[in-house]
């Protein structure tokens, strides 16, 4: 593409909340290129991007979009110039239907065919039947052909309310498109949709804005990548002329490793610590059986809405599974257990770190030390029930540095710490409850590379220390590097376990499709890959 | 027409058991209940809470609440009754002002609560105080009689033998639940009542909508204070205490969700119908007070357990998955 | 829902047969104020023990409304009561307007109507060419008796206040005018009449406040017994026992032991029972006769720790 | 010691203010309101709404509501007064079946409303309904006199000239706010207020805490009505109507959140305060009482508007981010 004038530049912009989130960032976009931004969490990347497409205002600095000056004071100025963002966090409506959600914007304006376009009603009426017709087409186009429009969102899976919520911007005259960590929820298939659909988009002559976490993606669909690191555009080159080494090098600073496999050679023994067995649960997944072995991550694969989570949350007890049951070591597997509640999981020594950390983790209004502990207040209190600050703070701090959670004050509420380091605040709660069986629900989800590399430490040492660590993973890199053995679910059964050496992606997407009987469309779809 | 858009726990089948359940008892204790005259009389008495019961489903949509009704039906009442009574207007000028009045308070409370993003429970519980006062104000704490001037509102129709208040009421319920289906207006309040921020980042002002529900619920009120004056032909400051409490009874019992989203005009109007029948089956029945109010406890709650469990498995998943 | 009434007409040949045959004994309805109030409670207990007294003469239906001022819930009651096709119905109207045009409905409809405890307003009973006979006490005039003999415990010109009830209530204004007549008359200096709802905390709150700002206040005139068990907290907390008369209305057992204290000075009877029972002969003697007898006005007694 | 866990918009100055406020307005208005005596009386009265409102806090901070506390709290009274004017029992067997009554109907309460998953609204709603049910058939309808049997509650330490009930209430506040602040269950409730599901998957049982509060709010409900009775000396069926209103006003108006997770329960004594007083102040004024109803109304919506406003940064922030 001619490099003449960008369609986006922006000179000297700064953002101030409580600190300086952005100091006089530059960037520039060209037409018709996939422009990646990286960085570290909080690094400003979701702050950047509200900015552009006019949720936030800057506090000075200016941008100019298309040769004309640009500073939306509302995200439908924005959107008139033709720039639509999928912001980082779902914004999507519960109890409204699928394809409600998908014209959210244009519900009076969607008429069928055989509806006269100029009623007097016109823009007040909701025509249900021409949006969901119109909604099946775009549906496709990321890959949810088998959901019914008429289905209120809470019904879907995270992953599929991910996918709706970029469907949602696909229909518009897209001029640029900001997407902040679309793919944080999906798996392999659904990004190969995505991508495609990126490019479709490029071709078109639309750019746009692309924030990951993920190398692998960058070098695949980006042709730019601009490196934020506290606040300030450090670094601005073509992917093609950059390595991974580098780019942590720039996000971070200092230097820091790049990862390779640290599935550990040396094989200690490794016993079996719990038993799953005909595990069940009704129109969700049926007969799961394995074994979870201390000393080594077992990594779970599969779709989106393969069951994985409903998995763990029955081993968890967050759900209770209709039939099977799990054994553990400790009564030498004599013991028919069933969790009908946590309590008993955590009894059993079995935790979870779950996957929607927002809607089902956090209390978003209570400071940092307040959600580590959270479920452990008896530790940290006296006799009579007393919280003692003192011990809160030793119970907390350890895990803070350890995972390196970055707050601007003991007192902010978790909600305005950026997505990553609410995950890390997550699973700081669970490690500090030194539970030997800890299940990970996408721990690495929306976290930037460097505590992604943190996390996987945090992983290792806990098998290294002899602990028994399960972790559901969209990513099949991810669980590449990291597991020892590895157990692949589709449509609700188990599908393969693989071990460490013989596992390959090929083998992974293969087993991931084994049970969905509509594998002719997407079958296709992943030979392609 | 199908009205429900979204497969959602509020179908109306486990309401109309509870209400025919009540039916059937009331018929077999008193010979006297399962009669088109006892059913007449019921459904002639209901226009009011009926329409409040609309405004306030359209409130309790949006998450909000609106405990001003009681107070505001009475001072719309008030208004009416005092213009025909004293101010010798005719009825076609002083419906409207009522209904003006109405809007007026419904006006006030929109805007204190959404503009100013006061909570609408502190705002509309002030506005119950000053209504209130404003009813004893106009009336001068007497009761207005008012005579046959308001007789056509609780005139009952040849043949049918129902109020043309009823009929209103009941053509006010199918607008309303067409309009919360049917129309833009209608699915942002839904939207408004799940998720605010987002309906505010789609580039729609929600304040705009939020005021706009308060208002309309003001002006239902002041179409029932109307409605009481026609049935009455008599306005009296004092009346509708406690009303806020009856119409959110109607409301929850229809299935409307408190913290906003979930909500069916429909199931409302089967709500009150619910405490109609209840209260007139106990009064034919004579039974004494004490009793009434145990029974009428145990009921609304019983339909409320009634209907949850009938759903259980889709209120718990949309439980977990929403919040 | 039209529905189902097109139904209820095809049924109404069968069903509404039952109660159209005229049954052997009249049945008849009491309707109170508030079932929850002591003085409607005597009135209903005083008709139940009538009827079982003359079980073969007719049958009875008590009802009540949930709170004093819920005149639509009275005026559906009359309407039920209709529905339920009754012969006679005795009515203590929560209102004295509000609730002529269901009785005339009633009255139409060929059910015999007597008034009871709260006189209907005359005008309006001529204007609507009706005649219903009234047997009940005159608030007023009780009022009166009670102010007056509260009268002889004061001086000239002393500080005294009333508590009324639920303004717009008819016996609220009533009493409260037949305190005012009584303590003019004595010329008596009232300093303020405030609403405490009928209630005794509300009365209370009131009452104290009265008292702290009008440090030589020598009585409390309360439209109810209850309130005026409020105001004789009041007047404990203050510490003025003695100094501030107080006196009620309506002579709830409650009052009665105040009474026998002294620390209220006197309320009124009008014998709740009795009231019941008179509307009902009067009801039944229409009925058999046809001939509609004048009003009749039932005594209100002063009650004071004389009598007790 | 610490007593904000963390920086929310409810510090206390801008209700002092408010409370200092009226205090200063009716002290001008009126020659005798600022006086040893008036404020005495006031605090005489407070004690009942003050335990009650400090119940109601626990109440709204787990995201529930109670409407039942008028009615149970007259039931409580009703049960002691029966039993000491009719059965004789002595004050110290008494009070405790008082406050037992209200614990039963706060676990009803809670049980009902937690376990099985009902809006608290319509369960305390229907109880609302049944507890007076209740107080009727203990007492057969007639306020019990119980005379100087109580005494001791009512009665004022020489020296201060309050009563003993006003004392224990302002311990029950000391003790609730600690609870709140300082200690594992009022952590609990903060956070079962704020993300009830996260609470449950941190391996914490949110009902058993639930149930706990509403039984805590019920016995404190019971030791309102004993205050009741030992301030009127006699239990009327018929005491706290619309008690559930002025309760919730006065915690609301102290700052507390109707969507949970946010609350303090001093400020909500200040709120009961500030209730107090209007209602004294206006009283002494004599002010008529359409007059009252509106200013009334008019001061509780100012009060939280003002309190909102002092605080509107942090406030819209919140709003913000954590919506
Ligand atoms: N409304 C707010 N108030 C205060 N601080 C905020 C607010 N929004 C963001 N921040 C801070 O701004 C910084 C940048 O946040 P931002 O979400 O842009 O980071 P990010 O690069 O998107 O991180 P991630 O990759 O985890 O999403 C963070 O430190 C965050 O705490
Ligand atoms: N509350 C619910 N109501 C209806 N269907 C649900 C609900 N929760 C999960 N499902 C469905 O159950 C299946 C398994 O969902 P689950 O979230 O466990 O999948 P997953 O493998 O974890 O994928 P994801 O990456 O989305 O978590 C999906 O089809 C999902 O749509
Ligand atoms: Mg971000
Ligand atoms: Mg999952």
């Amino acid at each position: 593409m001619e490099k003449t004038n960008p369609l986006l530049s922006i000179r000297g912009l700064n953002k101030q909340f409580t600190v300086a989130v952005l100091q006089d960032l530059d960037l520039q976009c060209y037409a018709g290129e996939v422009h990646a931004l990286m960085g570290s969490n909080g690094a400003g990347k979701s702050t950047l991007c509200n900015i552009i497409s006019g949720v936030l205002t800057a506090n000075s600095g200016d941008m100019e979009f298309d040769g004309r000056p640009h500073a939306p004071e509302s995200l439908l100025e924005a959107e008139a110039a033709g720039i639509y963002m999928v912001m980082q966090e779902l914004n999507l409506f519960p109890t409204l239907s699928v394809a409600e959600n998908l014209f959210f914007k244009q519900l009076g304006v969607v008429r069928g065919e055989n509806t006269p376009q100029k009623t007097p009603m016109s823009g007040l009426l909701v025509d249900h039947g021409a949006l969901r017709e119109q909604s099946y087409e775009l549906l496709a186009r990321v890959g949810l052909n088998n959901i019914d429009p008429a289905m209120p969102v809470s019904e879907l899976g995270l992953g599929q309310q991910q996918l709706l919520e970029i469907a949602r911007v696909l229909h518009y005259p897209l001029r640029l498109l900001i997407l902040d960590e679309p793919t944080a929820a999906l798996t392999d298939p659904q990004i190969e949709l995505l991508f495609e659909q990126i490019n479709m988009l490029r071709e078109r002559g639309c750019s746009v804005v692309y924030i990951s976490h993920r190398m692998d993606e960058i070098r695949r669909v980006a042709d730019r990548v601009s490196v934020l690191r506290d606040g300030r555009c450090v670094a601005t080159q073509p992917v093609t002329d950059i390595d991974v080494d580098s780019l942590i090098h720039l996000m971070a600073g200092e230097g820091a490793a790049t990862e390779r496999s640290l599935a550990d050679s040396a094989k200690r023994n490794r016993h079996t610590v719990m038993r799953v067995e005909h595990l069940a649960r009704e129109g969700v997944f049926r007969d799961v059986s394995f074994e979870i072995r201390a000393g080594e991550i077992l990594g779970i694969g599969g779709l989106i809405g393969s069951g994985r989570t409903e998995v763990m949350r029955c081993l968890f007890g967050a759900d209770k599974a209709d039939s099977g049951c799990l054994r553990f070591a400790r009564d030498n597997f004599d013991q028919r257990h069933i969790h009908d509640c946590p309590q008993n999981a955590i009894a059993n020594g079995v935790g979870l770190v779950v996957e929607d950390r927002k809607a089902q983790g956090l209390l978003l209004r209570a400071p940092v030390a307040d959600n580590i502990v959270l479920g452990q207040e008896r530790r940290i209190s006296s006799a009579l029930c007393v919280l003692s600050s003192a011990r809160e703070a030793e119970l907390a701090e350890p895990y803070v540095t350890l995972l390196n959670i970055k707050y601007d004050s003991q007192q902010q509420a978790v909600g305005q710490l950026s997505g990553g380091n609410q995950q890390k605040v997550l699973i700081a709660r669970w490690l500090s409850m030194e539970l030997p069986i800890l299940l990970f629900d996408e721990p690495t989800r929306g976290v930037d590379a460097r505590t992604k590399q943190a996390i996987h430490r945090v992983l290792r040492d806990l098998v290294a220390a002899g602990n028994a660590v399960v972790m559901v993973s969209s990513e099949t890199q991810e669980l590449l590097t990291l597991s020892d053995r590895l157990i692949v679910m589709s449509n609700g059964r188990i599908a393969a376990e693989i071990s460490a050496e013989e596992a390959t992606q090929e083998r992974i997407l293969r087993a991931s499709f084994r049970y969905y009987n509509d594998v002719g469309t997407s079958g296709a779809r992943i030979d392609a890959t | 027409m199908r009205l429900d858009t979204v497969r959602l726990p509020w179908n109306s089948i486990g309401l109309l058991a509870v209400l025919l359940a009540l039916v059937l008892l009331f018929s077999v204790l008193s010979n006297y209940f399962f009669s088109a005259l006892t059913f007449r009389t019921l459904l002639n008495q209901i226009p009011a809470l009926t329409v409040i019961a609309v405004g306030m489903t359209y409130v309790l949509l949006i998450a909000g609440i609106d405990l001003s009704v009681g107070s505001v039906m009475a001072l719309c009442a008030a208004v009416a009754g005092v213009l025909l009574a004293q101010f010798g207007w005719s009825l076609w000028l002083a419906v409207p002002a009522a209904m003006l009045t109405g809007l007026a308070c419904g006006a006030l409370n929109g805007y204190i609560s959404a503009r100013w993003r006061i909570s609408s429970f502190v705002v509309t519980l002030g506005m119950l105080e000053i209504a209130r006062g404003g009813a004893y104000l106009v009336t001068d704490s007497q009761t207005q009689y008012v005579g046959n001037a308001v007789g056509i509102f609780g005139a009952t129709l040849p043949g049918l033998g129902v109020s043309i208040s009823l009929i209103i009421a009941l053509l006010v319920v199918l607008a309303a639940q067409f309009v919360l289906v049917k129309t833009v207006f209608g699915r942002y309040m839904v939207a408004i009542g799940t998720n605010e921020e987002a309906v505010r980042l789609s580039g729609i002002n929600p304040i705009r909508y939020k005021i706009m529900v308060f208002v309309l619920a003001g002006l239902l009120t002041g179409l029932g204070g109307v409605f009481q004056l026609g049935y009455l032909q008599s306005a009296d400051p004092n009346a509708g205490l406690g009303l806020e409490l009856s119409a959110i009874a109607a409301v929850v019992i229809g299935g409307t969700s408190l913290s906003g989203g979930r909500g069916s005009v429909i199931n409302s109007f089967l709500g009150v119908l619910i405490i109609a029948v209840m209260q007139t089956g106990l009064a034919q029945l004579g039974v004494s007070e004490p009793s009434k109010r145990i029974i009428t406890g145990v009921v609304i709650v019983a339909a409320v357990v009634f209907d949850v469990y009938r759903e259980k498995f889709s209120f718990i998943n949309a439980g977990k998955k929403l919040s | 829902l039209l529905a189902t009434l097109v139904a209820c007409d095809r049924q109404e040949g069968e069903i509404t047969i039952t109660p159209y045959e005229a049954p052997e004994k009249p049945r008849v309805a009491l309707i109170t104020k508030s079932l929850a109030n002591e003085f409607f409670i005597s009135m209903a207990a005083g008709a139940e023990a009538h009827q079982s007294a003359n079980a073969d003469r007719y049958e009875l239906v008590v009802n009540g409304i949930k709170n004093e001022s819920d005149v639509a819930q009275q005026v559906n009651l009359v309407e039920q009561m209709m529905s339920a096709s009754m012969d006679i119905i005795v009515v203590a109207p929560a209102d004295s307007k509000s609730l002529l045009p269901v009785v005339k409905r009633a009255v139409d409809q060929g059910i015999t109507v007597v008034n009871i405890d709260n006189k209907f307003d005359s005008e309006l009973l001529s204007q609507m060419k009706l005649n219903i006979p009234f047997v009940g006490p005159d608030n007023r005039e009780g009022a009166k008796v009670v102010g007056e003999y509260l009268a002889q415990y004061l001086q000239r010109g002393d500080q005294v206040a009333i508590v009324g009830g639920v303004p717009g209530a008819f016996n609220a204004q009533q009493r409260q005018a037949g305190f005012e007549d009584a303590m003019q008359a004595a010329g008596m200096n009232v300093v303020s009449k405030q609403s405490a709802d009928w209630e005794q905390t509300k009365a209370a709150v009131v009452a104290s406040a009265l008292l702290s700002e009008h440090p030589n206040l020598k009585a409390l005139l309360c439209a109810n017994d209850s309130m005026a068990l409020g105001a004789v907290a009041a007047v404990r907390q203050a510490g003025r026992t003695g100094a501030v008369q107080v006196v009620g209305f309506d002579n709830i057992s409650a009052a009665n032991r105040l009474i026998q204290d002294g620390e209220l000075l006197a309320t009124a009877d009008q014998h709740g029972d009795q009231l019941a029972v008179f509307g009902i002969e009067y009801a039944l003697q229409i009925f058999d006769t046809g001939a509609i007898p004048a009003d009749r006005k039932t005594p209100v007694d002063l009650i004071t720790s004389g009598q007790l």
